[in-house]
């Protein structure tokens, strides 16, 4: 048992910070409130060094897991990516209380909320990496509402105006309401299997007739809940209203962490009762793949044309999210593949949720980095599109960053995000999935409207009015995630090749060890064809 | 595929329990909850009625109907009662009845738990921020209540789609259960004890059996046969004497349950166990013999289908035999199943969860202490701006 | 009567290795799905957030009735444990709505879920 | 299946075993001519670093000047190293991506694609004018964009040097993931210099425009693309030629992937070429910078579809149905863009619109099995369109953003423009066709394999239309601009947004003021300077001596022919030697008489309608002009009598037809363009109700949602199970 432990190094160290971010954020001394954020940042950079060093597939612990070599590559990229947003957390909460205790007022611990801000922050990496190393539904269950409690909070508290608590209240209430959802299927799972291991359930799905209608109504609503998580139709209505009402920084986290999470989820699930089906033994089941399919579908379409609507650069960026996770999920139908890299969605699933980890939180850093004179006076977080205008000739490091995260969240070549869809578009050309390739590619060519409109207002347009104009907020943390982002998203390209392969070898499938018959509904399928 | 209930008196009786319940909806000149719960009563209890006839003798008894009843009728009223202070009671009542289920279902420890945790603690606060958040009856209008709460909102499209997803959720359901695979009776349901040797470890202190028996009392299947004064307990091939042979594996258990045990090295277990069938007959034990305790006692109980004690243990100095029972002390309960697979299979869950209950703790702290900034609402007001935009 | 408390209470004792057949099974499923559906109306119809959220532990509950009688159906504890952490997590769940729910109150003087509708399109 | 199995080994092999028809020997090549894409890198390494240190001199452009030379130098080095010889070098420059991977059964798959370069006698064809007139229009712009020095200067120097590297990417990567890197990358730059008037809302639009069609056409080849590597495991081009040829040898049915290839990379070629129905673009992408217009939107960008289809050739021969819509759809848009040019008024929209025109001849020339008449058309092209832009652009240089032929006269014969009108003319004559220039045999060749071929004789009619209409629009802007009274009047780029000083850093320098004062009393044109003059004469004298090209050297029949046959575009010309045109004989003769007379019909007309006894005198000097014929005052009159019956009968007809083109682009294509556009934004709308912003609205969708999931999920449980 205790030999188990070592799997979830990166979490224990993790947590230990977590703990001790919570106690000195409560110091007197603001040079101890102050090392929070570097403290995270060493804790951060501890869990992704552990997290490469997480037993791969050939460790004998991962034996019986669906996918053996899975943790060090997700572990290490939650790790990276949360480095990456830590920058811009920085300052994010109460930076005009801490401003007022430099000017000499007297420090009181209960007004602040800085260090539980870096506790939630890191809890919700913790519960994004339980998610990928769950063996077990309980487990999985807990690590899902670990990423999510955390965040509610974050949300509600990341400014102090009503829309954050508008914003917090529709979270975390739609938030329940998909949690209950997910719990009941994962009580029909685990009552279609008898067991709540994953490795056992999936011996059970294996057996003749294991799949059986309780099982299907179960990961039904097991993914439908778990949609909430990655924002996904038919629960992504909640994704514009909260990163819109949320701090920035906080959008930029809610972005990505659940997501991560909900798609490590449907990964492992999926794991363990998919892609045995068909005629060739790497598709999904085909009630599965018709759902996935027609989510995966909507999700793309309804997220591209709701962002065509929005002037609202928050709204833009989530309405996106929401549909880049209809692309990831053509990864997941697309499966397995048949052992190479190119035919493998699942590699281009856990290499694309890398892609998009990247680009988006250099989108949000950008607008993050800018504020402007708010009607009462003080200053406040830009939203409009309009706040863009010119950008690269004001603060060019700031609008290129925007620029150039915007070209690759539209998939331009050289940028990395061109790479990402690459790679879904050949899994899912190998799959067969030719349909949703091109409802895909359209949903490509509807989103160059808004991404070119992201793209062309710093770079294209004209200031209106200096005096109306935002300026950079005074963190310099999100300008240099912002940058950090766009070099990533231009220098990543040449590494490509290792990162692709690392996600493939994440993601190889173990085979099970009885022979699994072909259901004849899945030939009758194919005599249709 | 085969479905445990006739989808057409199914999906008709939702669709009229439906209506019912939204007849029950809270409006605000008070709807009609009596009637609308009457209606629902009358064609849930038409469904249920449906699966029991369809059961025949397998149903379940008196008191799943009593608290099934108890806790739908308690629901339906905390999601159709203006008052949320009622709903919250009627809240309580449901995680009694609940719990009532969970006790049919053999889940004691559950039960309690369901109870203490739920309506013991939960409910209380939430109690507790209802009435923190309700304005209080004031002498002009007793009966004063909110707007939001003596409305419900869309109460036709809700109870619509709620049955509409009841429906395929029972449907589906319906036609699942059947398919299920049947579970594994042969398993021995206290094979905790396997993992839990310090209780069994006392019950042979008391017998004074050899340790390397341990795990064949507490085993459900008894396969081995030890040899007299053999000290491995893995190798099993008696070189002396016919074994007994065990009774067939497969229904061992359903049947008889009975233990197969060869105790080796038992001194005087015959006297012993005289002595011990002495005393329970009232008599005294034969002077220097110590009988076997009450829980020993308890193990040896029908040792053959006639009843009588002796034949089968013979007294052979060096190896008897046992057929026993477990006694009820012996038995695994719902306690420790419980505590056991909490414990043994999900050690990390329980981490987890205290991580969990950790970041509730603090964020409900922080919650509660967040500041509304001083007069945030004037100056918003002074912009004429009533909210934010 | 006593001997009915008995039956039942016996119930779960003595009847455990015998089959819990699927019709059974399927009762308690009925109640719980039931309660689910009861909870969805209850969160979509009632405008009070405490309402609203009583509604979603009220489905948490019955993932719990449908947890526990398969873990009778199966005759293993695993859904039982599953309950015990189902039950944590609506605490810590119940403690966060709750501690929210004051702060909006304390924001707005009102519960109504309806009054948090600025942000939309 | 089994071609996926293809290691590189392979290939190998099977060049060993002769295999390869159609295949020529690959050799190693120098890493020297890695510098072709590497200099004009670096130069806009250098611009962008000029742009972060805020240089204010025309530094970028010399700097850009001397890489594009550099780079046609050793482009040049490359043509006598292979081009001559008819070799094929690759040239590895580094490993770009590299996935091998094998499943367990030893089956193995390679996903390579390499930065290397494959230097073949049609790239060497290619890189010559694209980086020739890369670096002759740099220099043009170098005046041109004078007034802009600054941050603007260092931008687009930026975006020129980086769409060379771009070109020179698309035009010599060894496979098509580099072919689509350029692809995109001169569309970025297209995009970026189309939009570099970013003040004026049209040049957004169009960028904007420009940008989303060819998106559309990127989607095409991008499947086209993943197809190709599924097919044949591979996407460099030696691999995938050696697998054709197996294809050809082997005969037999093809699967319908491999038969939806070349369709798919034409629907990238449309996109990127103009062709009908993704013309529109290129007519407002006119909005650029002159120079831009002539470089990319004239000579080379806007070839790379002829370049696709052409490199890809082997395909598209394995598929003839294929080629056959490549000429129809080249044919169609021949005709479609010349009645639209002729209704125009502005000089360089009909010089846009003649490209159009004019590609359509190259994709009718390829579509009929003329790869080389194509490529020849390519090359002359270039020469004689970039310079009638860059006159247009000296024009409109000169007369403040004056591009409208009515208001500018006899420009030919005003002090300081003569070099500027006889480039003009030179230009003309070959984009008319006039017998013996480049324009008239290259056009020839195409208009004579048209009628050889047999089944597209159709297709010749409308061709040679469309040459005669060619001719009248060509010499319309000629006689109309350049020759008759001297008249002129300055265009609106006075009134603060002039194109010159879009940057408010700049609104107030010394050029301004002047054009001011001037345009108070009145405007004296500035007729262009050494590097505009210098650039004209190279490209005048080139386009003239570009008809070389067509005898010279005899040995191979033709330079152009020479490149052509030794690449892999060389297609496999049928020559029906009993084809005749309308019975007089060998179409190839026929035709040199034929396109000959056509065009000085044309011509004719053109100065029947627009030079003589044009009248058009606004200004005092055309009082007495008319005081001087007065005598002719009642044939004047005759006159237009004659142009209402020209009107009639031939003008107005045609202008029907070009009205009815106009509206057919205005209403289908843009209402397609404007479909794709707005049925998104439709969608979008119609979602958006469901975004109300109630929290329970929000939870009613979901819970509906995940009802009507269910459903689906049981519906195809069911439907499995029945």
């Amino acid at each position: 048992m205790i030999e188990k432990l070592q799997i979830i190094h990166p979490e224990m160290a993790l947590f230990a910070a977590t703990c001790i971010v919570l106690l000195i954020g409560l110091s007197g001394r603001s040079a101890l409130r102050s090392a929070c954020a570097p403290l995270t940042g060493v804790a951060l950079l501890a869990a992704a060094w552990l997290g490469l060093q997480s037993p791969g597939a050939d460790s004998e612990l991962m034996q019986g897991m669906p996918f053996p070599g899975l943790l060090p590559y997700a572990k290490t990229l939650i790790a990276l990516i949360g480095l990456l947003i830590l920058p811009m957390l920085a300052g994010t909460v109460d930076r005009s209380y801490e401003k007022a205790v430099e000017r000499g007022e007297v420090y009181n611990p209960m007004r602040s909320t800085r260090g539980e801000f870096y506790a939630f922050f890191m809890l919700s990496l913790i519960g994004v990496m339980l998610c990928a190393t769950a063996d077990d539904l309980i487990w999985l269950f807990l690590a899902l509402e670990l990423t999510s409690l955390p965040t509610y909070i974050m949300v509600a508290m990341s400014t102090s105006r009503l829309r954050s608590q508008e914003a917090g209240v529709k979270y975390f209430f739609l938030g329940a309401f998909g949690a209950a959802m997910f719990l009941y299927g994962f009580a029909l799972l685990y009552g279609a299997t008898g067991s709540t291991f994953l490795s056992e359930i999936r011996e059970a799905m294996a057996e003749p007739g294991g799949a059986g209608p309780m099982a299907m109504l179960g990961l039904v609503m097991v993914i439908v809940g778990v949609s909430f998580k990655i924002a996904a139709v038919p629960m992504h209505f909640y994704a514009a209203d909260v990163y819109q009402g949320a701090g920035t920084t906080v959008a930029a986290f809610l972005a990505f962490a659940p997501k991560a999470a909900g798609f490590f989820t449907l990964l492992i699930l999926l794991g363990a009762v998919g892609w045995t089906h068909g005629p060739n033994g790497d598709a999904l089941p085909p009630e599965l793949r018709v759902i996935l399919w027609v989510i995966a579908a909507l999700t793309m379409t309804i997220g591209n044309t709701l962002a065509l609507l929005q002037t609202s650069v928050k709204r833009i960026l989530a309405y996106s999210s929401v549909a880049h996770s209809g692309y990831m999920l053509v990864g997941l139908i697309a499966g397995p593949g048949a052992g190479s890299i190119a035919s493998n969605g699942l590699a281009a699933m856990l290499f694309y949720l890398l892609c998009y980890g990247v680009m988006t939180t250099g989108a949000f850093a950008a607008i993050a980095a800018l504020e402007r004179r708010a009607a009462d006076g003080g200053r406040e977080e830009i939203d409009s599109i309009e706040d863009l205008r010119g950008l690269c000739r004001v603060y060019p490091l700031v609008g290129w960053s925007m620029v150039v995260c915007s070209l690759s969240l539209l998939g331009l070549p050289p940028l990395l995000g061109f790479f990402g869809k690459l790679m879904l578009f050949t899994s899912a050309i190998s799959a067969g999935e030719i349909v949703l390739v091109v409802v895909m590619g359209l949903n490509s060519a509807v989103a160059a409207f808004y991404y070119l409109r992201l793209a062309g207002y710093p770079l294209l347009e004209q200031r209106h009015d200096e005096a109306e104009s935002p300026t950079l907020t005074p963190a310099p943390g999100r300008r240099l995630a912002a940058c950090v982002a766009a070099v990533g998203v231009v220098a990543l390209v040449v590494f490509i090749s290792p990162l692709q392969r690392a996600s493939h070898e994440a993601t190889q499938l173990t085979p099970l060890p009885a022979v699994v018959e072909v259901k004849p509904a899945s030939e009758a399928e194919v005599a249709r064809r | 595929m085969e479905s445990l209930i006739h989808p057409g008196i199914l999906y008709t009786c939702l669709a009229l329990g439906a209506v019912g319940v939204a007849l029950s909806m809270p409006r605000r000149k008070g709807g009609f909850p009596a009637v609308g719960g009457l209606i629902a009563a009358i064609f849930f209890g038409a469904i249920v009625l449906a699966l029991t006839i369809k059961a025949g003798e397998n149903h379940p008894n008196l008191f799943f109907y009593i608290f099934a009843f108890l806790a739908l009728g308690a629901s339906l009223r905390v999601i159709t009662h203006q008052r949320p202070v009622y709903s919250a009671l009627y809240f309580i009542l449901t995680i009694l009845s609940t719990s009532a289920l969970y006790l049919l279902l053999g889940a004691e420890f559950m039960t309690f738990a369901l109870i203490i945790i739920y309506a013991g603690a939960i409910l209380i606060t939430y109690l507790f921020v209802i009435m923190l958040a309700t304005q209080a009856p004031s002498e002009e209008s007793p009966e004063a209540l909110s707007d939001y709460d003596a409305d419900s909102r869309e109460p036709i499209a809700s109870t619509a789609l709620g049955f509409a997803l009841l429906a395929v959720m029972t449907g589906l359901m319906a036609v699942g259960v059947p398919a299920l695979k049947a579970p594994d009776l042969d398993r021995n349901p206290d094979a905790v004890l396997d993992l839990l040797p310090r209780k069994v470890q006392r019950a042979y202190d008391t017998l004074g059996v050899s340790r390397h028996a341990l795990p064949l009392l507490a085993g459900a299947r008894v396969e081995a046969i030890i040899e007299a004064g053999q000290t491995d307990p893995d190798r099993a091939v008696p070189e002396r004497g016919a074994p007994p042979e065990p009774p067939p594996a497969s229904s061992y258990w359903s049947q008889t349950r009975r233990a197969v045990l060869v105790v080796t090295d038992v001194e005087g277990f015959n006297e012993r166990y005289q002595a011990a069938l002495a005393v329970q007959r009232g008599e005294r034990a034969p002077r220097g013999v110590r009988p076997l305790s009450r829980d020993a006692m308890g193990l040896i109980v029908r040792v053959t289908e006639d009843e009588s004690v002796s034949p089968l243990v013979q007294p052979t100095p060096a190896w008897g035999m046992l057929l026993m029972e477990f006694p009820e002390s012996l038995r695994a309960d719902n306690i420790e199943n419980v505590g056991f697979a909490l414990l043994a299979e999900h050690p990390l869950a329980i981490e987890l969860a205290g991580v969990i209950l950790l970041l509730a703790l603090v964020g409900a702290v922080i919650l509660a202490r967040m500041q509304i900034e001083a007069g945030e609402q004037e100056r918003l007001g002074a912009l004429g701006r009533g909210g934010d935009a | 009567m006593d001997s009915l408390l008995t039956t039942s209470l016996t119930l779960a004792q003595d009847t455990r290795l015998e089959a819990f057949a699927g019709v059974t099974l399927y009762h308690y499923l009925f109640v719980s799905a039931t309660m689910f559906s009861l909870g969805v109306i209850g969160f979509l119809s009632r405008r009070n957030l405490i309402i609203m959220f009583l509604c979603t532990e009220m489905m948490f509950q019955a993932a719990g009735i449908a947890l526990i009688a398969f873990s009778r159906y199966w005759l293993n504890h695993t859904g039982e444990v599953f309950v015990i952490f189902v039950l944590t997590i609506a605490a810590a769940e119940a403690a966060l709505a709750l501690a929210l729910v004051v702060y909006l109150f304390r924001r707005k003087s009102t519960l109504d879920a309806d009054a948090w509708m600025e942000l939309k399109g | 299946m089994s071609l996926w199995t293809h290691i590189p080994g392979a290939f190998s092999t099977l060049a060993a075993t002769g295999v390869d028809a159609g295949v020529v020997d690959i050799e190693m090549g120098r890493p020297l001519f890695l510098l072709i894409p590497a200099l004009p890198a670096l130069a806009a390494l250098l611009c962008g670093l000029y742009w972060a240190l805020g240089v204010k001199s025309k530094f970028p452009a010399w700097t850009t000047v001397a890489a594009l030379a550099g780079s046609f130098a050793v482009t040049l080095v490359a043509y006598f190293e292979i081009a001559a010889p008819g070799l094929t070098h690759v040239v590895h420059g580094f490993r770009w991506i590299n996935i091998a991977f094998g499943a367990a059964g030893g089956e193995r798959m390679l996903f390579v694609a390499d930065f290397s370069l494959y230097i073949d006698s049609l790239t060497v064809l290619w890189m010559l004018f694209v980086t020739g007139l890369a670096t002759l229009i740099a220099l043009y712009a170098s005046e041109y964009m004078s007034d802009d020095v600054g941050p603007g200067y260092c931008r687009f120097f930026f975006a020129f040097s980086l769409f060379v590297v771009a070109m020179a990417c698309l035009v010599m990567g060894d496979n098509l993931l580099m072919l689509f890197l350029g692809w995109e990358g001169v569309g970025l730059c297209s995009y970026l210099l189309i939009g570099y008037f970013f003040k004026k809302p049209s040049a957004v639009n169009a960028a904007k425009k420009a940008f989303v069609m060819n998106r559309i056409g990127d989607l095409g080849l991008m499947i086209g693309i993943m197809l190709a590597f599924l097919h044949f495991g591979s996407l460099r081009y030696e691999e995938i030629f050696a697998q054709v040829a197996i294809l050809q040898q082997d005969g037999g049915d093809l699967a319908w992937t491999i038969k939806a290839i070349p369709y798919l990379l034409l629907v990238g070629a449309i996109g990127k070429s103009a062709q009908l129905p993704l013309f529109t673009w290129l007519p407002d992408a006119m909005e650029g910078p002159t120079p831009v217009s002539a470089l990319i939107h004239a000579a080379t960008m806007v070839t790379a579809g002829v370049y696709l289809v052409a490199r890809m050739y082997p395909i598209f021969l394995l598929t003839p149905e294929s080629l056959t819509l490549v000429a129809w759809i080249g044919g169609l848009t021949a005709l479609v863009a010349a009645t639209i040019g002729m209704a125009q008024y502005d000089i360089k929209r009909i010089m846009a619109y003649s490209t159009v025109s004019q590609l359509g001849f190259m994709f009718l020339g390829l579509g009929v099995l003329t790869s080389v008449g194509a490529a020849f058309h390519v090359f002359t092209h270039a020469f004689f369109k970039a310079a009638l832009f860059l006159c247009c652009g000296a024009v409109m240089h000169g007369f403040a953003g004056q591009l409208d032929l009515r208001k500018l006269s006899g420009v030919q014969f005003m002090k300081g423009w003569g070099i500027v009108g006889v480039a003009m003319f030179v230009g003309c004559i070959n984009l008319a066709g006039l017998p013996f220039t480049a324009g008239f045999f290259s056009k020839d060749m195409i208009l004579a394999e048209a009628f050889t071929t047999p089944g597209f004789t159709a297709l010749g009619v409308i061709a040679l239309l469309t040459a005669g209409i060619t001719a009248y629009y060509t010499f319309r802007v000629y006689f109309r601009v350049f020759l008759g009274p001297q008249h002129f009047e300055p265009g609106d780029e006075l009134h603060g947004h002039d194109e010159h000083d879009h940057d408010d850093s700049h609104g107030d320098d010394g050029e301004a003021k002047t054009h001011d004062d001037g345009h108070a009393h009145d405007f004296h044109p500035h007729p262009p300077g050494w590097a505009i003059n210098t650039v004209l004469v190279v490209l005048a004298v080139g386009s003239i001596l570009a008809a070389l090209a067509y005898v010279f050297p005899r040995e191979t029949g033709g330079w152009v022919k020479g490149l052509i046959s030794t690449s892999s575009a060389a297609g496999a010309a049928h020559h029906d030697h009993e084809a005749s045109f309308f019975g007089l004989g060998d179409p190839h003769k026929v035709m040199y008489y034929v396109s000959g007379v056509i065009a000085l019909v044309g011509i004719a007309i053109a100065w029947w309608l627009h030079l003589a006894g044009r009248t058009t005198a606004a200004t005092s000097r055309a009082d007495a002009i008319k005081q001087k014929i007065g005598p002719v005052g009642r044939w004047a009159e005759r006159k237009w009598y004659f142009d209402e019956i020209y009107d009639f009968l031939f003008r107005y007809p045609l202008l029907i037809f070009s009205h009815i083109f106009y509206l057919f682009d205005k209403l289908v294509i843009d209402g397609l363009v404007d479909l794709f556009g707005r049925s998104p934004r439709s969608v979008g709308a119609g979602v958006r109700p469901t975004q109300s912003g109630g929290l329970q609205n929000y939870a009613m969708g979901m819970a509906g949602g995940l009802a009507f999931i269910i459903v689906v999920a049981w519906l195809v449980v069911w439907r499995m199970s029945s």
